[in-house]
């Protein structure tokens, strides 16, 4: 069962409810080891999103994932903003000019969305980032769909991005601002990681409702 | 929070009607938060852009007029702006021969230019500042921060432009000046963003936070309240420990974090200038004054340039902005 | 108390140093703490003479230069000059054409230097700036306070000097201006002096002290702290209310008392510039920053100037000095 | 027996002491009317005057008198410089060239510089100024001589300066600092009256002294 572009619509407003749910959470664990932003950057972006969706949305994949990354890189600001914006991007460049992906092209979307992220940031594993995150999560929804659907890839994608969440908590920052903190800055997550955990958990969500 | 506002959410919007309105050499575009000269460069000269999050004024939209920027874009307090915002102005700018981007080093001033320059139409090059000395091991962070380096070489390079140096050359220059300078600063109380309404972090009374950055980011260290004879010395150390500024002549700045009144800067700066040369340092040209603020902190940063004779001359040549002006 | 000070007692001398160092184009006599100008007037010219408490800076050492100020006199913070220093300052820089000694309305600045003009050797004429109406029934007090309008007096009865106006024409030029503006303040905080240690009153963080001197001397009335567009009210309020400035252009100055950041100064001047045009004041130049200071205090200050097209005229003439430099 | 130049020295020697000691209390009344440098200001000019007597004061009247109040002027600052500096040039000026001065032009030297504090400030009575413990003073100096002498004169003039200074607190300011708090000021002593009454028990000290 492919994925289509009104499930993607469906994926970013489930996202946008979750950003919005967790702002002050977001901004607690960035005024921790950044400048306490990131829940009013998200927060910013994703409604501007959310509100892009009530004037017809475009319908084919391509030009649904650009706008939503354009809209992101030009509400966001900071450093969130042009590496989400940069995520949809390449999402919809990777997914090309149709409305229905099969399971292989939305893992391949995801994955073109995480090298623009890694184009954008450098950032590198145990670097204290969203990517740690990210690149787990992509990793796992490819392999959920060697023996399972795209909601089952969704699934673990998600668990993976928690993991990958938590797993910041013991790092040592070394890219953005916690990275100015040095060994101050282990012990407290990091909020990019904490907003890509709740992007993949809208993401199983999603799917997971539709296949219900 | 005691702040001359009114809600906090307009702030910038707000601040930027005043300067607009208090400045008919600029022209301010609402919509984009960019500000510009109210008359361009002529056809065929190099265009300088800066930019980043507000709260730092008079940085960067102060500097824009002759001999310096062509438009400066700001950001909400604290955040830098956004590509669209700084294509827009680059596009605005650009007379034919191409764009300098003057960018603070913080990742999302970085990335955020980045994705500018790829979406714009023209020729740009850019320049990232990373003078503050109180990052150290820059390998294993985002680097050091820009911060009062900017001022000079907005100043320097803008005046390079004017000439009708070409992109290449301009360039080239500001990234000598971005290697030559180093700064590092000091807080005595922490700044409060409107927004957040309480200060960004607490300093007890007899507590300083040396080498802090300028968005109340942490600095080196937290130490005792000490002698601005002291305190002049810890800035200045770090700063002679990691560039070697012997003989050559210097551009100092004795910089103003915001709440600090001029009779506490000049007394630093002779603190600071006595120190320097003491140290070999050729104190050439001077600033003392609130130019790379961070709100309403306390506290003062120091920022020393190694220079030549045509990096003075830069210097000397006139310049037309609302906060810096001479020779005009 | 959080200042970038050494020894209390030490502050004003070692600012003055430190205000020397910064500037080749002021000379500095530590002895009598009176800033003259590097290179004296041509010979015949009518002199300006300004001086005060010290702790206003940039206000009156800050303006020494041309275009304004031949020398400032500076006295403790807070505290007016002694008539030794002004006469020493007076006889100085009398060209032979005499001089005009620029106070402002406090007894013991009043009467310090009356005692100087006795004293001194040469023709001396002077005004007393008394702008705050802030100070209500003047006949039982000591009178209006001197504060914003100081400045621009001195820049434009400097600009007549230049021209070589004799000294009863530049007494004359400096008794209109000083009659033709009104200042307003309000402080949201009190200053430090460093020689007390502790605030000089206590104000409660919802509360303002509106109508507030330059020396933390108490204002008008306390009221509640309220927004940036209710503060332009209660300031721009009594200064139409006490002069019609009604047709004529206006030269406007919103003023920082020290510790209040530029992004709230062009705020606040955004506020203030659309009250006056509704009141019908045609807003033809203006000054935005921290040009009267009372050392930390955080607040601002309004000042109204009636002018015309002489007194705007003199206002563009050339201006060098390390404060206020525009045309040169 | 007529007043040496000795004693002028005294006298003045006297007030320093006083000044110094009521130095904070001076400081206080003016923190509570003025700007707080009352104290302050009255300490350095006085700590000149003394200093100045240490390499060898002038013999004469008229010069020492002048002197004092130079000194004063030019270390003062403030509103009370000129005051006191005048009060003592005009002294000195009535004084003449003497070492000794008979009780009544003692008491001419006196009304000469009160005359002079006039002139300098323009108080008027019930101005709340040093002006309403001098002037009582100086009276009572004048009427003491008619039947007695100058002992008992400086003995009334310190009583009449004692009850001119607390008078001040029922009064609302009209001349300097005080007068921008208006009705505020009432209840507070004037601290320039405050240091007047100590010039005059430094008067009738010396003096008294004197006799014994
Ligand atoms: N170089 C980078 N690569 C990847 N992610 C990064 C990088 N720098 C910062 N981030 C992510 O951005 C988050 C901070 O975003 P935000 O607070 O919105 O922007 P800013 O740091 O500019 O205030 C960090 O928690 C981190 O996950
Ligand atoms: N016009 C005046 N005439 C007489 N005495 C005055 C006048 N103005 C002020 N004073 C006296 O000066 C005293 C204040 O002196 P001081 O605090 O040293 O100077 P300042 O007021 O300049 O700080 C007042 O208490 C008052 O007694
Ligand atoms: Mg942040
Ligand atoms: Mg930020
Ligand atoms: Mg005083
Ligand atoms: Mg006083």
């Amino acid at each position: 069962m492919p994925t289509t572009t009104t499930q993607l619509i469906e994926w970013l407003a489930r996202f946008d409810e979750l950003i919005q749910e967790q702002r002050g959470y977001l901004t607690d664990l960035d005024s921790e080891v950044g400048d306490g932003d990131h829940g009013a950057n998200m927060s910013r972006g994703l409604a501007a999103v959310a509100a892009s969706f009530a004037e017809n949305p475009p319908e084919f994949a391509d030009e649904l994932a650009k706008s939503i990354g354009m809209t992101l890189v030009s509400t966001v600001g900071g450093a969130s903003g042009p590496l989400y914006g940069t995520f949809f991007l390449r999402f919809g460049t990777s997914a090309g000019h149709t409305t229905k992906l099969t399971p292989i092209e939305f893992s391949d979307a995801l994955a073109a969305g995480l090298a623009g992220v890694v184009e954008r940031g450098k950032p590198e594993r145990d670097d204290k980032t969203m990517f740690d995150a990210m690149e787990p999560a992509v990793l796992a929804f490819r392999t959920g769909l060697v023996d399972g659907d795209v909601r089952y890839a969704a699934t673990l994608a998600s668990h993976a991005a928690d993991a990958g969440r938590d797993a910041t908590a013991d790092l040592v920052a070394r890219k953005g601002r916690a990275s100015y903190l040095g060994e101050r800055s282990v012990g407290h997550i990091d909020p990019g990681a904490a907003s890509t955990a709740l992007l993949f958990q809208a993401l199983s969500e999603t799917l997971g409702q539709e296949a219900a | 929070m005691k702040k001359l506002i009114n809600a906090p959410e307009d702030v910038l919007a707000e601040s930027l009607a005043g300067f607009a309105a208090a400045h008919r050499e600029v022209r301010v575009d609402a919509a984009t938060r960019v500000v510009y000269r109210a008359d361009p460069k002529p056809h065929g000269t190099v265009a300088l852009l800066s930019g980043g999050g507000s709260g730092h004024e008079p940085l960067h939209a102060g500097y824009v007029g002759f001999g310096m920027l062509d438009a400066a874009v700001a950001g909400q307090v604290f955040t830098s702006p956004t590509p669209d915002q700084i294509v827009a102005a680059t596009n605005a700018i650009d007379t034919g021969a191409g764009v300098l981007h003057i960018v603070k080093n913080y990742t999302g001033d970085v990335m955020n230019f980045d994705m500018a320059t790829e979406l714009a139409t023209g020729a740009v090059e850019t320049v990232v500042v990373a003078d503050d000395v109180a990052v150290e091991n820059s390998t294993f962070t985002a680097g050091r921060r820009g911060t009062g380096l900017t001022v000079l070489l907005e100043k320097i390079v803008g005046a390079a432009a004017e000439q009708g140096r070409d992109l290449a050359e301009v360039a080239a220059l500001a990234w000598l000046v971005a290697t030559s300078g180093r700064s590092m600063g000091v807080a005595l109380t922490s700044s409060t963003v409107p927004a957040a309404g309480r200060p960004t972090f607490d300093l007890p009374d007899d507590e300083m936070e040396l080498g802090v950055g300028i968005h109340g980011e942490p600095g080196r260290r937290r130490v005792p309240l000490a002698s601005a004879h002291e305190i002049a010395g810890m800035l200045v150390e770090p700063i002679l420990a990691d560039y070697n500024f012997g003989g050559a002549p210097a551009v100092v700045m004795l910089n103003g974090m915001g709440g600090t009144p001029l009779i506490e800067l000049y007394l630093m700066f002779g603190e600071v200038k006595t120190l320097l040369e003491k140290a070999g340092v050729v104190v050439a040209r001077t600033l003392v004054g609130n130019y790379v603020t961070s709100l309403d902190m306390a506290g003062c940063s120091v920022t020393v340039l190694r220079a030549d004779d045509e990096i003075l001359g830069l210097w000397d040549a006139p310049v037309n902005t609302p906060a810096l002006r001479w020779g005009i």
